[in-house]
């Protein structure tokens, strides 16, 4: 289907993957060896675990803190363990320990007994799951031929999960495939997961199972009203990537934001954390046909989109990488980066096509996910909303797969109905317009754009090399992403990373691991 | 939601939030001092939580801002009566309808007036061909459909509309600057009368920024905005037509 | 400079122009052996005529209406003659005429006294249009780098000229080369020029020389303030063709709409007078190196764009005919087209490329001049911004020469100072962010565009030699153009028209002949 | 200008005519009732010649305007106060005029704080390489910049204040949905009159929405808003020491 716009050597696109292969190579040694609570969490909620105390404290939380040192056995041994001897269902269980039922120190069972019903109940997760998987696929391929292409991609953002339900379901028929649910300022920074409807967020709603449930029922309603598979969005990002991980495949969500540095760079989570985190939130989503959303546009938001427009694609090599080592396949990498450049740019938007371009042919089966212009967005809602025409321009043009739709009020608060409709308006207008543009025209040889791309190559070439030797710990401390500093032992969180024990136990790993084809 | 008190306020993304954005210019060089006249501006019209979000100069002695502000000001949406002519019968059933309660041709005359040259509005209304898949006025087999085309002449028009003996005049107004289809609007109603010819057919006007309500209140008997289809102008010429003539007989 | 995209067969392009040609044949017969009223009046005007009588009615057509059947000896010879008879200055002759003096029944002077005479004034007219010619060349030199491309020309439309002025002097500052003083609804049909500075006119401003002073002062105010020439625009259209061309050349107008057939088919102005009345037009025009821009861009508000693009581009050849035959470069030729093309058609971008890319590529001198989106421009001012948007980003990479900015309130009034300004936001963004994308991209071989600009082009054939088959006139009887049928002898201002007598007399167009190479 | 009365209105294209955009919401259906609340509710607000040149349905519920009014509405400009403090000193200027004035380096502590993350707009005040060609307060010779960077809570910011003897605390909010930043900035103002050491430093707070007068009714020393340079913050705390020194000596 794709020919070559930009004559990219494939050699070099080739040393780049070799390359990020090496710098993963030590980091996934390290997730090997370790667990967090966040795992542990997880794996207690793909078993059952579920509810909250009185003080509102999840009743994963619950086993974690009771558990303290030992969770370096994995957390699901006793939970398993205390199902078995209470002899009581996962419901039962929850609300024991959300009444103060401490399963830390209950005496252990057989293994043999413990090994049968961690099988039974992982079984029951992933029947959910793979049921889950089936419906989707069904829905996207009766309904196929309504999608937009690229999908356009819709944030509601009220805080309240009841308005963005409106929000959402407006969205959907006025021609939106995706819905993303924006997580409430600072819930990345939480450890634990909130629980029920929540109605007070700020800049966001919180994630929330209920939440999921919520929002999830109410696009499967719009969805067949209007003929269309409305596919939900929402964060893993954050101190509980693996758990928000599995509350979306539980809940059927469609594709989850899950960089493997994001938390570290732009929330200042510990890099440990995040990347022993990552790997099970994306097996999580990997089993669960989830496609993942990376962040590489939050590159820009800080640093010159054409200065560093190499770190982009940098990060793209190394998130792609750490997604393959987590199973997922290169059809459920939607690989992120950003129209960020400065409107006033000479050639700026030939610099951006090539960028856009460039991501496609290196990533051919990729579901690129493309971010509207935020940084030099403006009051000037006039100027904005051609900023996001040409942006939507680019992205038909290079064959995109998400489209986030910029917002003409970006500058000014999270988006009006009405900034979602004119969004909407813009990009079908661009799409159908420039329907066949890419397509019948060719980049000059050696001209602007091509020189540009392999410029842009030859950059990141080098900076993965220089990663490479410094190690990706260190680049991270030494600034090298995203011009932030991260102390390897600083940030959130770090706390609750631990070395796994030998006889470490986590069925659900195990399992995701078997089914993937990681071991 | 009929019938019961229904207050509303615009909607942001909360109800009732009231909120609204506006963008203008005052005639004042862009400065500090000019944000704060446009926000104080904002204020005196009525808005609070006023955010001056953009100002631009453009020129020394003009600023343009954009502004996003919240109101609490609400309308009853169950007192709001509808004046504009909502669509009734279709091609078909207007022809019927002539057959059966006219028994005859009826006779339009149509013109765009003044200096007024836009003759897109009237064919779409008159022509053949018609508009977005609705046929036009000259093709309705009941309907004796004469287009005068642009830049007649009330006087014009109004000798056509007597010599044709029409059952009704259609007047086309697309050029509003300086309120100048007022003017034109109310020559031709004042000519007729004074020729003694108003009472003898409908007139009726149309162009994208004429309401019906504008219309009545200069003397016509009604007034088509943007949007309009040839069949909802035939279904209530030939309804009022009809329901003159219950009166008159 | 341009390497053609289109793949255009030549050969095709000289067949359209030869059939131009023969079709231009037959009217210029007529042309040569007419005279009209308004040729007449320019002849004078350029002599010297000018006021008005205590009635408003301009010592012109004073003078026009006392001559009735004398004016196919030409109106000059019996203005001339007065001025010698009564040894007066035009100044004062005009005075004497405007307070009732019929020059029509003056006996005759010697002949040689009238030629001699008539030398001296054309000379002092002729010297007055080459300074304003040496000053306008001079001045661009100097500012020529701070111009934009395409130059980016902008509308004011108050009705008062002195608002006018505000608008305009606004417009420059914001960045505009070139302002359009719209005239006010209803004046092509005026048999006459209004004099005087005015304030009242509907959707424009009278033209009117004195309001022609009034802007042009104000422009090379504002020019030398920002560095810049600001050209100057009106229109010739109507039935005052030539007296309003002359006029311009006088006070050094820089451009004016000016199509051989558009009072024709848009203000159902007699045929026969309009072909007469633009030809004298075009010669002073010429002369005064003003740059005509033809009106297709109409052809597509009633008809549709895509269906009847062919017509544009045979009205483009015909123009360049009648051009060519006045005496006008290619260089001063602004020929028109414009952005009408449905915005809900599935690749729409893609057939208004082709289009004017084909018109670059057939008429490479000229400074094409690309009109706006306007029939499908609505309230909805985000929607029609955009689609402004997407109008220069092709005039840009199709290298346009002149580009009438659209409004974004198109459908709603004349332009407000901010929707102006909106405008050269909108079109500075694109041109800058663009500027070498035309250098970088090549079309497919027989891809979307090429197909299209080639089908156009042999439709385009066709339709010429469907004409030239029936005669001009007899087609524009036949609703050729435009779907509007112009019966030959109706139509406003045929009354106008007169056949020369042998001895016509007329020593601007004879003058203008000779310098204009055209005998 | 100055000094004499001078009456400002909205400028579409004849002085005085009051022509403002506006575009908005209503929580009904998208019909010919709802374009005539549309008008009626911009009349309410005080419009008249209200044209709705535009609506379109956002869902069944909700329906989108957009609409060109006229107001009489009119605002003295005389009587306009900015209290936008408008850029004083330069850097050059600043350090100057501390090397004079105060005769010490000054300490200054940034955060933005809170769980509002966004660190570009403290950045482009402390950091160094600054913002738009303006150098950042880290570079000043005579200010000990320290910023925190974001998400940090108030308490922390107090504390570190405190310890270092800061001269000025400057605060970020970036983030202001459902007014988060009034409460988060208010409290940081109780918890520093709580622990007693509000006197003992100016706080000055910015951010894209944050405004002189707000900041000042929250119990600020100044407010600084979108497209503000470091130059102007430094300006306002130098001015201030030296001025409050005056006035407590
Ligand atoms: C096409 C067009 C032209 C063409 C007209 C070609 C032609 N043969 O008609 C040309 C290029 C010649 C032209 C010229 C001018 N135009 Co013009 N033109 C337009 C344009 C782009 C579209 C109008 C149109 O065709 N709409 C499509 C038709 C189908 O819609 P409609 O007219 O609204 O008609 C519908 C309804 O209103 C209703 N209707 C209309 N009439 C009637 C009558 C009856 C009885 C009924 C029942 C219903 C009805 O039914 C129709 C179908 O739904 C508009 C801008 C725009 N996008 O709207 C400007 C616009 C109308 N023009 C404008 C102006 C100022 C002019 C000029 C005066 C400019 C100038 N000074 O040179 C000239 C002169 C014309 C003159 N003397 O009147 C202004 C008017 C501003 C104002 N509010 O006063 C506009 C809004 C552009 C602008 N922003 O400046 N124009
Ligand atoms: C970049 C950005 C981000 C980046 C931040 C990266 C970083 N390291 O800072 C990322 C992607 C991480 C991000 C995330 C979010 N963002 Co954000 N973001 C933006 C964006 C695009 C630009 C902000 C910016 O950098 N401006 C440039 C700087 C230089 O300008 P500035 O901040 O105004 O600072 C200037 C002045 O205000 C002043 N100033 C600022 N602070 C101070 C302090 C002092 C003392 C002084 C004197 C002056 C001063 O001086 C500065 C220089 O002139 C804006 C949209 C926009 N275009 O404005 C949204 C925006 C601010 N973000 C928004 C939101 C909601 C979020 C999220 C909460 C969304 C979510 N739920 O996930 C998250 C979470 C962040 C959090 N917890 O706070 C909203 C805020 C809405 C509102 N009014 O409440 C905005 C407006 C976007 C939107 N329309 O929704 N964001
Ligand atoms: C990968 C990724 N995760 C998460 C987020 C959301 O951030 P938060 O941590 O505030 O939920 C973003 C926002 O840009 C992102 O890019
Ligand atoms: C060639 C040409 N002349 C004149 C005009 C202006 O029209 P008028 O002054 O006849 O109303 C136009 C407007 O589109 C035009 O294209």
């Amino acid at each position: 289907m794709m020919d070559s716009k930009l004559n990219l050597d494939k050699s070099k696109i080739k040393k780049a993957r070799q390359l990020s292969k090496e710098i993963a190579g030590p980091v996934n040694e390290y997730i090997s060896q370790h667990t967090t609570v966040a795992i542990e969490r997880a794996t207690l909620r793909l078993l059952g675990a579920d509810g909250v105390s009185k003080d509102e404290v999840p009743v994963p939380n619950m086993v974690i803190n009771s558990l303290g040192d030992k969770i370096q056995y994995g957390a699901a041994k006793y939970y398993i363990n205390a199902l078995i001897r209470k002899n009581v269902s996962p419901q039962e269980l929850n609300e024991l320990i959300a009444d103060g039922l401490d399963i830390s120190s209950i005496d252990f069972t057989d293994q043999k007994l413990i090994d049968q019903k961690a099988e039974e109940l992982v079984e029951g997760a992933a029947k959910r799951i793979k049921e889950n998987v089936a419906y989707r696929s069904g829905k996207i391929d009766q309904y196929k031929e309504k999608e937009n292409s690229p999908l356009l991609y819709l944030i509601v953002a009220t805080g309240n999960i009841f308005e963005d339900v409106k929000q959402a379901q407006a969205a959907a028929k006025q021609g939106a495939d995706i819905i993303a649910v924006i997580r409430t300022t600072g819930q990345s920074l939480l450890d634990f997961v909130p629980y029920g409807a929540t109605t007070e967020g700020f800049g966001g709603t919180y994630a929330t199972q209920e939440n999921f449930k919520i929002m999830r029922k109410a696009l499967d309603e719009v969805g067949e009203e209007t003929g269309k598979y409305i596919r939900l969005v929402n964060y893993c990002s954050g101190l509980c990537m693996p758990e928000i991980a599995a509350m979306g495949a539980l809940e059927r969500l469609d594709m989850m934001l899950n960089d493997s540095m994001y938390g570290v760079l732009f929330r200042d989570i510990n890099m440990y954390r995040t990347f022993v985190d990552q790997k099970f939130s994306r097996m999580i989503n990997a089993f669960a046909d989830i496609t993942i959303n990376s962040g590489e546009d939050n590159y820009l938001t800080t640093s010159d989109a054409y200065e560093k427009a190499y770190t982009v694609t940098a990060s793209q090599f190394i998130n792609e990488q750490f997604a393959y080592d987590s199973g997922l396949p290169a059809k459920l990498m939607g690989l992120g980066h950003a129209f960020e450049i400065n409107p006033q740019m000479e050639n700026g938007f030939l610099y951006e096509m090539a960028q856009a371009q460039m991501a496609r042919e290196i990533f051919p089966e990729a579901p690129l996910k493309y971010m509207p212009p935020t940084k030099y967005m403006t009051g000037d809602i006039f100027k904005g909303f051609i900023m996001n025409a040409m942006f939507n321009f680019i992205a038909k043009s290079t064959n995109q797969g998400i489209l986030l739709l910029g917002m003409l009020t970006e500058a000014i608060h999270t988006p009006f109905m009405q900034d979602r409709f004119l969004a909407v308006e813009n990009a079908r207008y661009i799409l159908n317009s420039t329907k066949d543009f890419s397509n019948d025209i060719e980049f000059k040889k050696d001209g602007i754009m091509q020189t540009r791309a392999q410029d842009v190559l030859d950059q990141t070439i080098e900076f993965l090399e220089n990663i490479n030797q410094q190690g990706l710990f260190d680049s991270i401390e030494n600034k090298m992403f995203a011009e932030v500093s991260r102390p390897k032992h600083g940030g959130k969180g770090f706390d609750g990373v631990t070395e796994k024990a030998k006889d470490y136990f986590n069925p659900v790993y195990k399992y995701l691991e078997n089914e993937l084809g990681l071991k | 939601m009929e019938g019961q008190n229904m207050m509303i306020r615009p909607y942001g993304d909360t109800m009732n939030d009231g909120a609204i954005q506006l963008s203008f210019t005052l005639p004042v060089p862009h400065s500090a001092k000019a944000d704060e006249a446009a926000r104080q501006y904002a204020k005196k019209l009525g808005f609070n939580e006023v955010e001056v979000v953009h100002s631009n100069p453009l020129s020394d002695k003009f600023t343009f801002f954009v502004i996003y502000g919240k109101t609490t000001q609400q309308l009853d949406y169950d007192k709001v009566e509808v004046e504009a002519i909502e669509k009734t019968m279709d091609y078909y059933e207007v022809n019927n309808y002539i057959e059966e309660n006219i028994k005859r041709k009826i006779v339009v005359v149509g013109a765009c007036t003044g200096t007024d040259a836009h003759t897109v509005g009237i064919d779409a209304i008159m022509n053949m061909k018609g508009f977005d898949q609705h046929y036009g006025l000259e093709r309705y087999p009941m309907i004796e459909a004469i287009n005068m085309g642009a830049q007649i002449t009330n006087e014009e028009l109004i000798e056509r509309a007597v010599e044709l003996n029409a059952d009704a005049i259609l007047v086309s107004q697309v050029v509003t600057q300086k309120e100048v289809h007022i003017q034109n609007m109310t020559d031709l109603i004042e000519l007729m009368e004074a020729e003694g010819v108003r009472s003898k057919m409908l007139v009726v006007a149309g162009g994208p920024r004429i309401s019906n309500k504008l219309a009545l209140e200069l003397g016509y008997d009604a007034g088509f905005g943007r949007g309009t289809f040839p069949e909802n102008v035939a279904s209530f010429v030939v309804e009022k037509m009809v329901e003159k003539k219950a009166v008159s007989s």
